[in-house]
Order: C-alpha cells, then structure tokens, then sequence
C-alpha cells in the first residue's frame, strides 16, 4: 500500500510577508504580516505614507483657509470633514448658521455619504476579485460626482462647507436632477444586490471573517458602520443631532453577526436611508439666508470646543483650542480610519488566513490618507 | 442628564477634581494627575465603553502639557472629556491600555508628536515619521513654515 | 433562480454605453466651475486681497505695465477659488476652463499678461 | 545577439509603444480619487491600451499621483529604478511639482522632479479626468512622435 502523504505535516518557518505600499488591494498602507503557513500570526502596521501634518498647517492659516484644507484629510468623504470644521469654529465662536444653509450642508453629506459607499462597492469587489463590480460602481460614482460639480463647483473637493453657512445656493433645476441620480441609483442598487451582495463568491468570501463581537469592538474604538454591524446601536447623527439632521427621518441600521458580510450589509443599507433622507431634506428645503459672512473670519473666543459628526465611515471628531485670534490654536481631527486600520485590523487578522487579508482590510472601509492626516 | 454623573464623580473624587462644564449632554472637567486613573476607570464601568480620542495641547506659556481623553457611552448617550495637566519638562502620564485597548495607538501617536511617555503602553515606537531627528513636530516651539523654508527652500 | 436569468445580460447590449468617448466627446462643462482663474486689467486696483487670503501663497503682486496685478502660480494653486470671492473689484474670476497640462513645468506660472488672455 | 532583435521602423516601434502605456498600479491619495474614472467604467482607460499593472517590471508608465511624503518618496524613487526603460513619469495635481496645499509641511516632498525625472505635469488639485485624459493623449502623441522617455 502507498504511504499517505497527507499524514505528515508540512513544516513552515515563521515568515514576514509584507502587504503594500505598492499592492493592488492596500491602498497606500503598509503592514508586515507574521505568518506560520498560511495563518497569520501578527500584524505590524506600518503606517505614515500619507502624513501630512494636517493638525500642524492649521495652526498657521486663518479658519477660511482651513475650511479649504480640511476636505483633503479623507479623499473618499471629503463633505464630512468640512462639516465638522465648519461646526466646531460655529460652536466656539457661538453663532449658528442660517437654516436654509444648515439644509443644503446635510444634502450634500448625504451625498457625500452615498459616493463614499459606492466607491467602497468598487474597491470591495476589486479586492474580490469581482472586476465587473468595480468597473460599474465607479462608473456610477460619476453620477453623484457630477451633482457635486454642478452644485458646489468642484468635482472631488467641493471647498464649499465654511464657518457661517455654504458659498453658495442650489442652481436652478438641481433638485430635479437629483432625484433624477437619485432614481437612477436606486434601480442600481438592484443591480449590486445581485450582482455583489447575494453573490455567493461574495458570501462566502465575507461570511463569518473577520468577526469581533460588541465587547471587543468597543474597547477597541470601533465607530459608524462597523459597530453598528456587532449590534451596537450608535449614530452621532441621531444621538447628537447637528444641522439639519432633526428634520430628516431615518433610522441607523444594525446588525447582530459583527463579520465582514454584516459590515458590507450595513453599508448597503445606509445608501438607501440616505438617498429617502436626501428625498425628505429636498421636499423641506426652507428660504431664506444660506450664509452668515462675517463668520469666515471671524475670531474665536478664549477656550476650546469639541464637535463630532457621523462620517461615512464612523465618528469623526474635531476639537479646537482657540486663544483669541482668528487662527486655531490647536485643532485635534479624531478619524474614524485612524483606529478602524491601526487597532481593529490588527486584531481582525490575528489568526485568519492569509488569502483572507484584503477582503477584512476592506470589509472595514478604511481610508489611508484619513488614518495618516 | 450629564448633571448625575458629574455629582457623583464629586462625591467619589472629591479632591482631584477642578473645573466642571457641565451640559446637557457633554460634561468636561479637569483631573489632578494622581487619581485621573482610577476616575477613568470608574467611568468605564458606569458606561462610558468608547474611548473617542486621546490628544494633547500644548501650552508653551504656562509651561504644561494637557492631555484630553474623549470618551463616549454608547448606552448612556453621553460624551465626556477628562483633561488632565502635566508640566513640560517631564513629560509622562500612565497609560490607559489595561482599560480601552485601542489607547495604545492614541497613546503611541502622542509620543511621536509631543513627546510624552506614557508608562505601562507596551509599544511606543515612532508612527508615522520615519528618520525623524528634529524636536516632536506638533509642539508649538517647532515652526514647521521655517524648518520647511530651511530645509526645502534653501533657507530663502 | 430561474434559468433564463443568465441571459438577462442581453439586454445590455442595446442600452446606452456608461463610458464617455473621452477625447471626442465630452460633456458639457458645468458654469461656475472651479477652473483657472482669468483677470480684468481694467479692473484690477492691485490690493493685494487675492494674494493674503490664498491658503497656498501662490499669488504674489507684481509690477506690469506700470501698475500692479497679481501673478499666479497654478501650480501651487489648488483651485479654491477664494481669490475670486474676496476680490473687492470683481476683477479676479474662475472660468471653467481645466485643460492645464504641460511637459515644462515654467508654463504653470501665469502671469498678468497670461491671465488676462493677452498672451497665449 | 543584436540580430536576434525584431527590426522594427522606428513609425511602429513608436506608435505600438504610445499604445500600450501600461501603469504601474502604485495609485497614492488625492490623484488617485481621479484616476477612478479611468480605472472605471466612466471614461475607461483600456480603450487607450492603458492598463494597471502589479508589477513594477512590466510597467512602461509611472503615475506619481498627488502629494509624496518623505517616507513614499523612497518607495517611489525605487519603483522607478525597477521599471525597465522606456519609461515615463506622469504627475498628477499641484503638489508633486511645488508643494501645493502643503507647501509648509513638515512631512512631504516639494519637488518630486528632484528625485525621479517627470515628463508630463497634469494640474489641477486634484485634476479634472479630462485633464488626466488631455495629459494622456499629450503623452501619447509625444511618444508617436520618437519621444523616448528616460
């Protein structure tokens, strides 16, 4: 009789397999995984590729001029950030900004939402190596950009949140064309349902990878979709409502499974809560100012401030140290990625198999210039 | 709804605590260096299981460093923040590893950028900066627009 | 599932293709976007506005003609265009005009003569 | 050996070269959010022959897309040295050529042309995917004519 091969194990020596910088499914992150085999044992992070300071060139510049900084901190969801800044200068210098102003600012970070969900389709199915799912999400994505162009003036960095309002109004017609986007991107949403989310090399891929249960994911500062798919039922937007998020009646979806499956889940259900919210806001829109100017350069009182909104990808924070000029002091900007990649993937990892990797790295939508600032 | 945990913070720790803002729902104070861990601690177990942020300001004129830890209870619906002062010299504080995991990073950052040590963190190498040799760059004393005007620009 | 799902793709072969023929056709360019900016002499009173609010410091005064007028460097630019809001006299202004690419790197700076469309 | 090679005319030997830029896939932030509709279905870089390559080995073109810091400056320099020639360097925004929105960081590089030699500047921050496009074809024509690269 032959001998059995298979009886003998395979003898592997512990291993350093590097994953990024220069990597199709890295983004621009680079980690050292320690494997035994196929298992990875460790994960050292390496981050850093994208620093650029941020907290630092805002101490220098007036807080127009930061308003127009701060949407390069996250290139995916540029409307969060400017968002937040915008708020946290309202907040310590004690003024609000007008309604019709606070309106068109949450329309635009719902969409701002929607396209950072959409691009997240594309990247996910790229790192399954689901190539038709990423040529058809990014082909879409150029709708909402488009709305954004015509809105805002700009195509990816909008420059268009400032302390005291937004530039500018609605043009004429932008609310029939985007519920015209809006249409066309729920019939789409059909489309990646069968396409990406009930697939089976999709589910399979997902399902019960990467899972951490509620406990574990709150020590480790897990925020926005990612919590919520452990069963934790947390949303800035509905918690500590800001701007025109009052108005608007969604609910945050949750899940209990806490694995890359219920995240991707998560994240398919907040497109559809934001486009009925992007719906609701434009049906209510009041009249009235949109801006308060003096605001831009206004100075900021003795004393500090903390704001935080729901970005695209989690709680994003901004506290301000003013000390009576018109520039910031010190701005402290908490990124959602900054711990979703550097403490949550570490753990996911530990443990999962190698082929695995990519497919947790982006089941948490992470951002790389969003961790580094 | 914060005004209940701020009051019987005060009655356990009635003599670190200085400076309560106290609103409706976010309450900032400031802990004496000695027991902010142990009060830390105590508002972990009363709920506040999501350690936002830790960060540093930097006070160059009254010599101090104040360290701010951001916490969030996800079942309370309440958002804190503990600021904490330590002189500039000698910059070092506990760390608070053992109670949120995901402060060794945090922690990990602010060492790289202000210089502080936190005892008890188990790693604290350099994040980001790679062959950094100048004084940590978020202080205030280091001017990034001369270093940059020194070191790219040909001191123009 | 149904057996005839697979053939649904078929459909897809007389719909509208998502992809634009870029360098023949293009889609029609948006208003008030944020471009490259252009420059009445006329109207220029040489403040200096555009050069201190600019977040990048890409702007910089300069003599031309006789009197004075800003000269931009687009490649420090980033197209925010607060040069144009703050702009007292409205002589400042973006055009939707995006098309900047060069192979030497001293086209980018745009000085008054440029901006104004004076010289090509 | 030097009879072994195919003796092309210099016509094709340049116009199948201008046809088949492939990229090396080293995409970093701000540029990248714009090479998407490349990369997608939206404008399609494939119809030019371009396509993103994991090896830096068989990559003709390399995209330095937005902002280096010091830290991928090193990486891109060695990147660059990996890539056979010809090859080209496409940079993409601002920042590569002076700095741009970060003119006064600590963290990232000023001129990128100082460490790898680049050949077309494509503005805009970051630039509109008709301007990536009109670079391309810039870039393309520039080859069709004997441009050899480095």
């Amino acid at each position: 009789m032959e001998e059995n091969v298979l009886e003998k194990e395979i003898f592997f020596p512990t291993m350093l397999v590097p994953f990024g910088p220069q990597h199709p499914a890295s983004g621009h992150f680079h980690a050292m995984l320690k494997c035994d085999g196929e298992q990875v044992v460790e994960l050292i992070p390496y981050p850093g590729y994208l620093h650029r300071g941020f907290e630092k060139l805002m101490e220098y510049r007036l807080h127009v001029q930061n308003s127009m900084l701060v949407d390069r901190i996250c290139v995916l969801d540029p409307f969060a950030n400017e968002m937040g800044y915008a708020n946290v200068v309202e907040k310590a210098v004690g003024v609000e900004a007008p309604e019709k102003g606070k309106f068109i600012r949450t329309i635009m970070a719902e969409l701002g939402r929607i396209l950072s969900h959409i691009t997240w389709i594309g990247v996910l199915s790229m790192a399954l190596g689901l190539d038709s799912g990423t040529r058809i999400a990014w082909g879409d994505r150029e709708k909402i950009i488009r709305l954004n162009e015509i809105a805002t003036g700009g195509r990816i960095y909008p420059c268009f949140f400032v302390p005291g309002g937004v530039r500018r109004g609605f043009p004429e017609g932008f609310k029939e064309k985007a519920l015209k986007v809006l249409d066309y991107l729920e019939k789409q949403l059909n489309l990646y349902d069968n396409l990406v989310f009930q697939n089976k090399t999709v589910h399979v891929r997902l399902e019960r990878v990467g899972v951490f249960d509620s406990k574990e994911a709150a020590a480790l500062g897990a925020t926005g979709p990612n919590l919520r798919a452990c069963g934790i039922d947390t949303d800035v937007r509905r918690d500590e409502p800001y701007d025109a998020y009052p108005e608007a009646d969604f609910k945050a979806v949750t899940m209990k499974e806490g694995d890359g499956y219920a995240r991707a889940l998560c994240r398919r259900g907040e497109i559809s809560e934001s486009i009925s919210m992007v719906r609701q806001l434009l049906e209510k829109m009041p009249r009235g100012k949109i801006r308060i100017k003096e605001l831009a350069l206004a100075k900021a009182p003795v004393g500090d401030a903390h704001f935080c909104c729901e970005s695209a990808r989690g709680e994003l924070c901004f506290y301000m140290v003013s000390d009576g000029t018109n520039k910031p002091y010190r701005v402290k900007v908490r990124g959602p990625s900054f711990s979703h990649t550097l403490s949550e993937f570490p753990y996911l990892v530990r443990g999962a198999s190698i082929a695995d990797v990519p497919a947790i790295y982006w089941s948490l939508d992470p951002c790389p210039s969003d961790m580094d600032r | 709804m914060s005004e209940e945990i701020t009051s019987s913070l005060k009655s356990n720790f009635p003599a670190s605590i200085t400076g309560i803002v106290s609103e409706d729902k976010n309450f900032s104070l400031t802990a004496k260096k000695e027991e902010f861990c142990e009060m830390l601690s105590w508002l972990k177990d009363s709920g506040f299981d999501h350690l936002s942020d830790v960060t540093c300001v930097d006070f160059i004129e009254e010599k101090e460093f104040e360290v701010i830890y951001h916490l969030w209870s996800h079942t309370r619906k309440l958002r804190g923040a503990v600021k904490v002062r330590i002189p500039r010299e000698s910059p070092s504080i506990r760390s608070v590893v053992d109670l949120w995991a995901g402060a060794q990073i945090h922690e990990r950052e602010n060492h790289e950028m202000f210089g502080i040590n936190f005892d008890g963190n188990p790693n604290l190498s350099p994040l980001f900066l790679e062959d950094w040799e100048e004084i940590p760059p978020f202080r205030k004393d280091f001017n990034s627009r001369e270093y940059v005007k020194k070191k790219y620009y040909g001191g123009e | 599932m149904s057996i005839s799902k697979p053939f649904s793709i078929v459909k897809h072969l007389f719909k509208k293709p998502m992809t634009l023929a870029f360098p023949f056709e293009a889609l029609e360019p948006v208003t008030d976007y944020r471009g490259r900016q252009v420059l009445d002499l006329e109207r220029c009173v040489g403040c200096g506005t555009c050069a201190w609010i600019c977040p990048n410091e890409a702007i910089e005064i300069v003599e031309y003609n006789g009197r004075k007028y800003p000269k931009i460097h687009l490649g420090k630019c980033c197209f925010c265009g607060l040069c144009a809001e703050y702009c007292p006299s409205e002589a400042l202004k973006m055009t939707a005009e995006a098309m900047i690419s060069m192979f030497n790197k001293a086209e980018a700076v745009y000085g008054p003569d440029k901006l104004s469309g004076k010289a090509k | 050996m030097e009879s072994l090679r195919p003796k092309w005319g210099t016509r094709s030997k340049n116009e199948a070269r201008a046809w088949s830029l492939w990229v090396v896939n080293y995409f970093n932030s701000c540029g990248f959010i714009e090479l998407l509709p490349w990369v997608g279905s939206g404008y399609d870089m494939e119809r030019f022959g371009i396509l993103a390559v994991g090896s830096p080995r068989h990559a003709d073109v390399l995209v330095v897309a937005g902002y280096i810091t010091k830290k991928a400056a090193k990486r891109v320099k060695m990147i660059y040295d990996e890539m056979p020639s010809p090859k080209y360097v496409m940079a993409l925004g601002s920042c590569p050529m002076t700095g741009g929105m970060y003119w006064d960081s600590y963290s990232t590089v000023k001129r990128i042309d100082e460490y790898v030699p680049v050949d077309v500047w494509i503005l805009g921050c970051p630039p509109k995917p008709e301007n990536v496009g009109h670079g391309i074809v810039m870039a393309m024509k520039a080859i069709k004519g004997g441009f050899e690269g480095h």
